[in-house]
């Protein structure tokens, strides 16, 4: 009898050991918990199917969230890494999926990650180009890191750039102001666009960087309004956005808000929270599926989501989230082990349609591959505030409504 | 011009984010680190009041204010009496307690940016060609207020007096009937209070965010220290000096700067009169 | 009035007051002499139930314990375990050895917050009055306490501790740092006090020389006993109490 | 007497916001002297010991200590350099036993320098050189109070402690500010000799008091301050029979009496 | 009844053996020597041996390594507010500046770790010392205060001049050979800084230490620059510290602002509190107690800062005076009643 214990627990072990995916993420905020809620979405219709096959068994996924509370001023980056090690050394994750969601903390999170030689697929949060470009340097140490959600560089020259054009075209609008937060990549960014649009002939005021937490954005629009700039770029992803646009509102800016990164207008609830006055912001939410859209058959994503958790998608973290842990069952099964180096291969060949498109990585940054086509990359999305719901306006190959300007514009003209 | 109106209200929300720290620690001697936590429990419980159980606005105000002050009573009654006078653990202790009350709100549903108070007016008017809303301008009237009533409380009523005594000389204040205690109870309730109102003027400008209660605190702290201690002028002047150096720094190094200029004016500023703009503390402990 | 009863005090292990009984009559002036450590201040501290608050605050930190036994009867009422504050509404005030003024506020908010018990009527009138005994203060009225010289200092917390309309009140050695001009006066005023305000007074001290003539009834403490007492006629005849206290 | 000159101050002023607290105050101490400083409360006698040894700046005047010019030095330069002072409100080390607190002193610049109270701060065993100096000044070695921590001593041990502090330096000037006061009779009567003894060992002391007795006894000059300014100087039967000194610090013949 | 218990009192006997030891090492039998030498040991030993013991959960050693940082920082905040008399809130500022000096040593001049971690322990506690030395003339809260604001204010410069890597801070630091060196670096560290400093602070430059802390215009009296002292005093702390976040940085193989978050001001002078503040072995205890609690929590989620702050105030209400302040006493003296 002795014998047959441990014999029965190890067969029982294998008939169901679950493949662990460790998800480090900050999730009291917004982008660690739709992320959190996105991968455990995926996982559940998947175990819902009978799991992965891994050779020739068929085993479940299981999520082991930590939080991370990287997005929590005050506290160190240190915590993070700990909780990245808990999963590692304690949790005895195969997987890590989803964060940590902070660049900064990412981006320290990346040797430790690759010491352990684990798969890892950063799903939220960080944009920064940084992350790819690291794995390209050094590919023998950083070969098991993975983007699956959007990058900085592309969503500016890809994305945000050609909308604003198409708004500069359509309503004939060529000065600009631009307000960021003072974190490195929303400044490069705002600085990258600041120069790309004054090449194209559009009039540029200067930077206005915001300090993170900043309450007051006054003195910011008045320059605007009375520089006379038409649109309003705003970078930043800190909760405080929402009091910038009551206060635009208020201040009857006569300049249309567009948010490559708003955190705070991404959100459902957000019109809400600004009791309908953030009407007219535009936000970007990196990748399609976001906000309800109908970039690709698999649009169900959102309707599942919204049954599952009672709101749809809410930050931009949610549909790469989901696609995270596909493209993960979609490697293995190609690989037919859990062999990281194998995992690798099948993870650089992967080819699927996704959520927000096809979904293929870089060979060198491991950065997913972006396109304004679904049927060629993954796509972005940036949709505009239009009576309480979002209205996917950018790329034309995926929009449902047409950018409106707010009534206090038209008068001025 | 801008800059004088934008920086008189940013001056006057700071000062009423720091005049409950202030009353509490200036003027009794308690560190209530809880401070920026009570201020963003009163937004919260004002929009449960006003949304979940559809009490008028000035109702669900005053409710949760008579709250609040019940929570900050019995925060010195329950936890920090047992340590009184032992001012580093009445940091610590007062400090967990705000994490808790905070942290425990972030669980308890406030999350985001999702929830947010209505303003007392709408509409602005230009006022030299600045576009100020009247929320703002009522801001800074309340402001003006408090302030002023505060003062007159402190300085001309036998509480605020006892108050006062008791801050100095503990055992002194004992010998002329100061319960300090009830004392401490009391004016750790009061803190409260301006903090609740603090935060029900201040909100509906904002959101209600668990973060704002650090942003709070540090605030707070930074205004009574830097106006020297149980100084009233002086709170409000350091509220002024941080609040223009702030909107200063934005009109004219950018906001990139601003906490920056905030934080180094702060530490000049202590550096050339250590014991804050209007306290006497460093030479009275020097006289011999 | 106030009557204490064996009186002990341990500071943890040592005994600093033993055994002490006190008695004070209405409108009695009750001198307590004693060298240093003879437990003078201790038993101050005892009286006025400052002890109480010295013990409590003591066991928060984990320090030395202290003890405390005996009874304090006044009025009628026992009140060993009122705390100061309440034997203070009482009518019970000390002020307090080595001045503890409040050093950040002026000398007439000194004055005021020494008047939280009284009512503006009463506090009016006392404020009048200690302006008249001690006329070097009308001049400081708003110097701030800290800034005051030591003897400055000294006026003020007597005139602090009458701002709370004392029936009985508790000096501790009021003489130290004063001018013997001052001195004078005040063992004047303390009689003066009495006289016109029916105040009962205990005064400790060991500079016995000013006091010793206005005191009604007296006790020599010695290591924490007290081992001689009587009227004032008896002390001063005493050979030991003069030797000690006259330096004759 | 031709002693040299310890002390003098020249024209020393000083004022705090409107109170005029010292004006122009001269003064001499010769070696081996014991200068006694009196006047009423407030008079400004704590405020001209602060200004001699750099607690306070004075805003006009002179003081030079050993022919050189100290004005405006740091209160440590000025104990450095052999000119020390007790507080008139005591400031003792509250959480050191009593011996302890003669340790500081002990250690400093001068202390090792000069070796100190009878030279033993140089020669290492700090603990027992302190010992050695509290029993002097009346704490008896054998009891427990030497050991207590200063917080739990009354104010008669505390003020001896201060002139225990100054003694460890091994100064050449000591400065009391009311070292008298919260001593019993008896007390003061054991603090005479020892007065005595330092003076015979060529330390020169300046004493700001208000026991009059004891002062006259000792001091073999004495001056006299009212409102910040120098009222009379001289022996104590010439301070005494000055007219302005009865009416500035006596008030009235009862009090002169009663002295 | 009530008459029996008026007149007894209850008595605290220090233990013979501690009498005798306060000053004078005079002890005679084995019994005396394992009372004084056992606690000691036990420390000792057991920070020793828990390497080993944790070695079948290597998260745990991990967690010993913050355990041992945060240590470090609650030391050197014990040190600086019970015997300098200086609060200092800028913990982080010690870490960050280590941090950061330990990195730019290793990633520009290519120094390793075992060059690295000493020169920025020197190095960083220079540049503290010298940061915060127009501030020491200030008292109490007010030095506080700014000695917070220093780490807030490091962080933004660093982020607002976009120097030393900006936001993303600096990769590519080198790691620690394993974690065994990792532990036992910092285990070393820790008790020799605690034995080091329980000596200096009752040696004679100690005592003035203290009594800067009690009354400096009494140590300016005795001829003492007392600015000098407590800058020695803040550099000892802080390069405590700096040694601390070293050892951080080439934990996590990376440097960033984040090193100079509020959490390592705030966490020691908690551990301090628990631990029992002046006892300087106090705030070890206190962190060997909160840090590990913390992780304990981690399954909580989001609430578990909430259930971690109960838990602190707990310590904090209910043992005011601190671990081991009454650990310390129970073993050193024993109680009784006694009759009156
Ligand atoms: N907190 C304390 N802890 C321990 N012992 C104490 C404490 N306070 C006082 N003592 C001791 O109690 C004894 C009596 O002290 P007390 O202060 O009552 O003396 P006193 O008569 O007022 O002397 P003085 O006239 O010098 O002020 C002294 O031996 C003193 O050391
Ligand atoms: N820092 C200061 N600011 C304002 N006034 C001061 C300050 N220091 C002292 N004074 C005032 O200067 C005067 C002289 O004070 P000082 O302490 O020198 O008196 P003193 O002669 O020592 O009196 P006593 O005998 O009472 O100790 C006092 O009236 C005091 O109020
Ligand atoms: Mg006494
Ligand atoms: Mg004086």
């Amino acid at each position: 009898l002795l014998w047959l214990a441990p014999m029965l627990a190890a067969t029982s072990a294998q008939a169901a050991q679950p493949i662990v995916l460790g998800c480090p993420l900050s999730t009291a905020f917004l982008y660690g918990w739709d992320a959190e809620r996105g991968i455990k979405l995926a996982v559940s219709e998947i175990n819902a199917a009978g799991g992965v096959k891994v050779g020739n068994e068929k085993r479940p996924f299981s999520v082991e969230v930590i939080d991370t509370r990287d997005l929590e001023p005050g506290v160190p980056v240190s915590e993070a890494l700990l909780g990245v090690e808990k999963l590692l050394l304690e949790k005895k994750a195969d997987f890590i999926v989803g964060g940590p969601v902070r660049s900064e903390a990412a981006l320290a999170a990346m040797p430790l990650i690759a010491k352990a030689k684990k798969i890892s697929i950063l799903t939220s949060g960080s944009l920064t180009p940084k992350y790819g470009d690291t794995v390209a340097q050094n590919p023998d140490q950083f070969k098991y890191l993975f983007r699956i959600s959007g990058e900085a560089k592309w969503m500016v020259s890809g994305e945000i750039i050609p909308c604003l054009e198409q708004i500069g075209k359509k309503y004939n609008l060529d000065k600009m102001a631009i307000m960021v937060q003072d974190v490195a990549h929303a400044r490069a960014g705002g600085g990258i666009i600041a120069k790309v649009m004054a090449d194209k002939g559009w009039k540029v005021l200067p930077l206005e960087v915001y300090p993170t937490g900043a309450t007051d954005f006054s003195l910011g629009l008045s320059k605007a309004k009375s520089a006379k700039a038409q649109v309003i770029l705003i970078w930043m992803d800190m909760p405080e956005t929402s009091i910038l646009l009551k206060q635009w509102h208020d201040m009857k800016i006569p300049a249309l808000p567009f948010g490559s990164i708003i955190s705070a207008a991404e959100q459902p609830s957000f019109w809400a929270a600004t009791e309908g006055k953030g009407e007219f912001c535009l936000a970007n939410v990196v990748n399609a599926g976001n906000a309800p859209s109908q970039a690709t058959p698999w649009t169900m994503f959102v309707e599942a989501y919204q049954k599952m958790w009672g709101v749809e998608p809410e930050g931009y973290g949610a549909s790469s989230s989901y696609m995270a842990v596909y493209t993960l069952k979609d490697a293995i099964e190609r690989a037919g082990s859990m062999d990281s180096d194998k995992l690798v291969e099948a993870m650089k060949a992967t080819d699927l349609m996704g959520v927000y498109g096809r979904v293929k990585f870089d060979p060198k940054t491991h950065q997913v591959i972006p396109s304004l086509d679904p049927q060629e990359g993954a796509v972005g999305t940036i949709f505009q505030w239009q009576a309480g719901k979002r209205v996917v306006v950018f790329p034309p190959k995926i929009a449902t409504g047409e950018i409106l300007l707010p009534p206090w514009m038209k008068d001025a003209k | 011009m801008e800059i004088l109106i934008y920086g008189l209200i940013n001056s006057v929300s700071l000062a009423l984010m720091a005049l409950g720290f202030t009353l509490v620690y200036g003027v009794s001697r308690l560190p209530n680190f809880a401070h920026g936590s009570l201020y963003v429990t009163v937004g919260f419980v004002t929009w449960l009041l006003l949304n979940r159980l559809g009490l008028p606005y000035p109702v669900a105000m005053l409710v949760s204010l008579v709250l609040i002050a019940l929570v900050g009573a019995a925060t010195y009654q329950f936890i920090l009496v047992r340590i009184r006078g032992m001012a580093i653990s009445e940091i610590i202790a007062s400090y967990a307690i705000g994490l808790a009350i905070l942290e425990g709100l972030r669980w308890g549903g406030l999350k985001g940016t999702t929830l947010t108070l209505p303003v007392f007016a709408q509409g602005s008017v230009d006022i030299l060609d600045v576009t100020v809303d009247f929320h703002r301008l009522l801001v800074i009237l309340l402001g003006a207020l408090l302030v002023g009533g505060l003062w007159m409380f402190v300085n001309h009523t036998k509480l605020g007096l006892a108050l006062k005594g008791m801050a100095q000389d503990e055992r002194a204040a004992l010998t002329l009937g100061i319960d300090s205690d009830r004392m401490a109870v009391f004016s750790m309730a009061l803190g409260a209070v301006m903090a609740g109102l603090a935060a029900l003027v201040l909100m509906p400008l904002g959101n209600i965010v668990v973060e704002s209660g650090y942003h709070v605190l540090i605030m707070a702290v930074a205004v009574c220290i830097v106006g020297g201690l149980g100084s009233w002028t002086g709170a409000v002047l350091a509220a002024f000096i941080i609040g223009f150096a702030q909107i200063l720094t934005t009109a004219w190094m950018g906001p990139h700067f601003q906490v920056v200029v905030a934080l180094l004016a702060i530490i000049v500023t202590l550096i050339s009169r250590p014991s804050g703009l209007f306290g006497r503390q460093k030479e009275l402990e020097e006289r011999v | 009035m106030f009557e204490a009863l064996g009186l002990m005090v341990f500071y943890e292990n040592m005994l600093a007051l033993n055994n002490v009984s006190l008695t004070c009559r209405d409108g009695q002036i009750i001198g307590v002499f004693g060298a240093n450590s003879a437990g003078k201040s201790t038993l101050m501290y005892a009286l006025s139930g400052l002890m109480l608050d010295i013990q409590r605050k003591e066991q928060m930190q984990g320090g030395e314990r202290i003890t405390i036994r005996g009874k304090v009867n006044y009025l009628g009422n026992e009140i060993m375990d009122y705390q100061p504050a309440r034997r203070a509404k009482a009518g019970i005030v000390l002020c307090p050895e080595r001045r503890r003024i409040f050093p950040e506020s002026s000398v007439l908010e000194n004055l005021k917050i020494g008047g939280y018990l009284a009512t503006p009527a009463q506090a009016k009138e006392t404020l009048d009055y200690v302006f008249s005994i001690f006329p070097a203060l009308t001049k400081l009225k708003d110097r701030l306490g800290g800034f005051l010289s030591g003897g400055e200092q000294q006026m003020l917390a007597i005139g602090r501790a009458l701002m709370a309309q004392p029936k009985l009140l508790l000096l501790d050695e009021p003489l130290l740092g004063l001018s013997p001009a001052i001195q004078y006066w005040l063992a004047k005023s303390i009689k003066d006090i009495r006289d016109q305000r029916g105040t009962a007074i205990i005064v400790a001290e060991q500079y016995a020389r000013p006091i010793m003539p206005i005191i009604d009834y007296g006790y020599i403490l010695e290591n924490g006993s007290a081992v001689v007492e009587g009227g004032r006629a008896d002390l001063m005849d005493n050979p030991d109490v003069r030797a000690a206290y006259f330096g004759n | 007497m031709s002693a040299e000159t310890m002390l003098s101050l020249k024209g020393v002023t000083k004022r705090f916001g409107g109170v005029q607290a010292l004006t122009e105050v001269d003064m001499e101490v010769r070696r081996g002297d014991i200068l006694g400083i009196i006047g009423p409360n407030g008079c400004g006698k704590t405020t001209l010991v602060n200004c001699i040894t750099g607690f306070v700046r004075p805003d006009q005047g002179q003081v030079i200590f050993q022919g050189r010019d100290i004005t405006g030095w740091p209160p440590h330069k000025v104990a450095d350099a052999g000119l020390t002072r007790t507080f008139q409100v005591m400031r003792p080390y509250y959480s050191l036993a009593a011996y302890k607190n003669l340790i500081v002193p002990l250690f400093s610049p001068r202390a090792r320098r000069t070796g100190g109270w009878r030279g033993g701060g140089r020669m290492g065993d700090r603990n027992t050189v302190a010992v050695d100096i509290l029993e002097e000044i009346g704490f008896e070695r054998d009891s427990y109070v030497p050991y207590k921590t200063a917080s739990s001593l009354p104010t008669g041990y505390l003020k001896r402690l201060e002139l225990a502090r100054c003694l460890a330096l091994r100064p050449d000037l000591i400065i009391c500010d009311e070292v008298f006061s919260g001593l019993s009779m008896s007390e003061m009567a054991s603090m005479l000799p020892l007065m005595e003894k330092l003076r015979a060992e060529g330390v020169t002391l300046i004493m700001v008091e208000h026991r009059l007795r004891e002062l006259f006894s000792l001091a073999n000059r004495v001056m006299v301050l009212n409102f910040g300014a120098k009222v009379c100087e001289g022996n104590s039967e010439e301070v005494m029979a000055n007219e302005e000194v009865k009416r500035a610090y006596f008030g009235s013949e009862e009090v002169f009496e009663y002295v | 009844m009530e008459a029996v218990i008026q007149s007894r009192r209850k008595e605290r006997v220090d233990r013979g053996i501690k009498v005798r030891t306060d000053g004078v090492y005079a002890v005679s039998s084995w019994r005396e020597i394992t009372y004084l030498v056992a606690p000691r040991l036990l420390l000792i030993g057991g920070l020793v041996l828990l390497p080993l013991m944790l070695s079948a959960v290597p998260y745990w050693q991990k967690v010993l390594s913050i355990i041992c940082i945060y240590s470090l920082l609650a030391i050197s905040f014990d040190f600086l507010a019970h015997f300098v008399g200086l609060v200092s809130l800028g913990g982080a500022l010690y870490i960050g500046i280590g941090a950061y000096t330990a990195a730019l040593l290793n990633t520009h001049l290519g120094l390793p770790p075992i060059l690295t971690i000493p020169l920025a322990t020197i190095l960083g506690g220079g540049i503290c010392t010298l940061l915060l030395w127009p501030c020491l003339p200030l008292r109490g809260v007010y030095f506080a205060i700014v000695s917070l604001m220093f780490p807030l204010l490091a962080a933004r410069v660093i982020e607002a001049l976009d120097i030393f890597g900006g936001t993303d801070g600096i990769l590519g630091v080198v790691g620690l050979p394993n974690k065994w060196v990792e532990m036992y670096v910092l285990l070393g560290a820790v008790l020799i800084i605690l034995f080091g400093l329980r000596r200096l602070v009752n040696e004679d430059v100690g005592l003035v230490f203290r009594g800067v802390k009690d009354n400096d215009q009494a140590v300016k009296a005795s001829g003492i620059n007392i600015i000098t002292f407590k800058a020695l005093g803040v550099f000892i702390a802080s390069a405590m510290g700096c040694l601390g976040g070293a050892m951080l940085s080439h934990l996590y193989m990376w440097a960033g602002i984040s090193q100079f978050a509020l959490d390592f001001s705030i966490i020691p002078i908690a551990a301090t509190v628990v631990g029992g503040g002046g006892t300087l072995a106090g705030p070890v205890l206190g962190c060997l107690l909160l840090v590990p609690i913390s992780e304990l929590l981690r399954d909580f989620g989001t609430l578990r800062i909430a259930v971690y702050a109960v838990i602190l105030c707990a310590f904090i209400v209910f043992k005011s005076e601190g671990l081991m302040v009454y650990g310390s006493r129970k073993y050193q003296q024993f109680e009784r009643w006694v009759q009156i």
